[in-house]
């Protein structure tokens, strides 16, 4: 289980070959990686992501947690992303491994379900209009209900 | 003496990401009542309590979350990561 | 939309990061992967999957077309191999890219389920009391059901 | 005649990964039956028609499947991949 907080960018190939080759007995391995989008018609300039140090690490370790306690979990991993990013990079990802699939698939939904609305990041979209911060989707806070 | 952080717009809004607070009040929402009565920048980012969430001592709190003990609390928009 | 039936191995990093990089206006990217694994207390010699040529490359395009028509995806992939393997290689992968993350998860979901119990694909265990054809499971028909 | 192809255990109790054959069945049961009729190895392939699958030209069929204009027919247990 690690977790990973950081500014610097990610290598999404390698992060997802070195997780699969540290499962020993996992037969299903799911990877979920959210990517900056331009804004509709374009001209993104940078999205900026502002988190809460020290609060941050402990809501992603306790949602991996909580996830392992509850699916038949052989590893999870969290890599998210702060500061300037432009369309296309990577901001974050998260992996799980698991002997079947349904279990790695299902604590892959629920880390990014718990991820999205209760660790303490918050994303502001810089375009020709000025900045503005992201504003938080109704369907989001609604996805926890299923958990 | 609380350390008082304040995240994207509202620490747009109040100006500052920090500060150390001296309170007498007994929960959040006292605090909140304070920090209102100081100035604009204060009443207009605490304006609508439902736009915005607490943390207090990095764990995410309801506004009647007791201050006693408290080192740290925290007023932030609902949060947007992934 | 790309579909791949091949007996060489495949490397997930470099397919995951070809896949993501050609996704323009993706926010959501997963990755489902498939693992050979051990027999219970270790002795598997090589897992052999046997597929039907033509009709696997059939089955698992009308597959991957179906989870465009059905959800909001930008892209597919699927890779499947046949042949012999051992324990810890990669037998298959999908992904699905979309804007939006509930898309992505559900289509890559959908590929397995169907894949798993309609693309033409047979499972041999070969471990030291010899060859043992695997058995479909129950659960992986009714998986069916949800779509 | 029609191309019949088995695959997995199919495939190994009757010897043979393809056959052609030459058939008066009207549907792929009637094939069945006809193969059955055989030899044993045959009958043994085909004792529990529940534990197999069919495809009539390379797509899923059921064994009341019509054979006319079929070129190619092909049994196998239930898919295992992924």
């Amino acid at each position: 289980m690690a977790i990973r907080v950081q500014a610097e960018p990610f290598d999404l190939g390698a992060e997802a070959d070195t997780f699969a080759a540290a499962q020993a007995d996992a037969g299903a391995i799911v990877t979920f990686t959210g990517v900056v989008r331009d804004l509709p018609g374009g001209g993104l300039d940078r999205m900026e992501i502002e988190h809460y140090p020290g609060m941050t690490e402990r809501a992603l370790g306790r949602i991996a947690a909580d996830a392992m306690a509850r699916w038949d979990l052989s590893d999870t991993l969290i890599i998210h992303r702060h500061g300037a990013m432009r369309a296309g990079d990577l901001i974050m990802m998260v992996a799980t491994a698991a002997r079947h699939r349904k279990d790695a698939f299902e604590a892959a939904e629920f880390l990014m379900d718990y991820l999205k609305s209760r660790a303490p990041f918050w994303k502001k979209e810089h375009g020709a209009a000025g900045g503005d911060w992201v504003a938080a989707r109704d369907e989001d806070e609604d996805a926890l209900e299923r958990w | 003496m609380i350390d008082v952080l304040y995240f994207a717009w509202v620490r747009e809004r109040i100006g500052l990401p920090r500060e150390r607070v001296e309170t007498r009040a007994g929960t959040v929402a006292g605090l909140v009542e304070e920090l209102r009565a100081r100035e604009d920048r204060y009443a207009a980012a605490f304006a609508d309590l439902s736009a915005l969430r607490v943390a207090v001592d990095q764990e995410l709190a309801d506004f009647d979350a007791p201050l006693d003990g408290v080192h740290e609390v925290a007023f932030f928009p609902p949060m947007t990561g992934g």
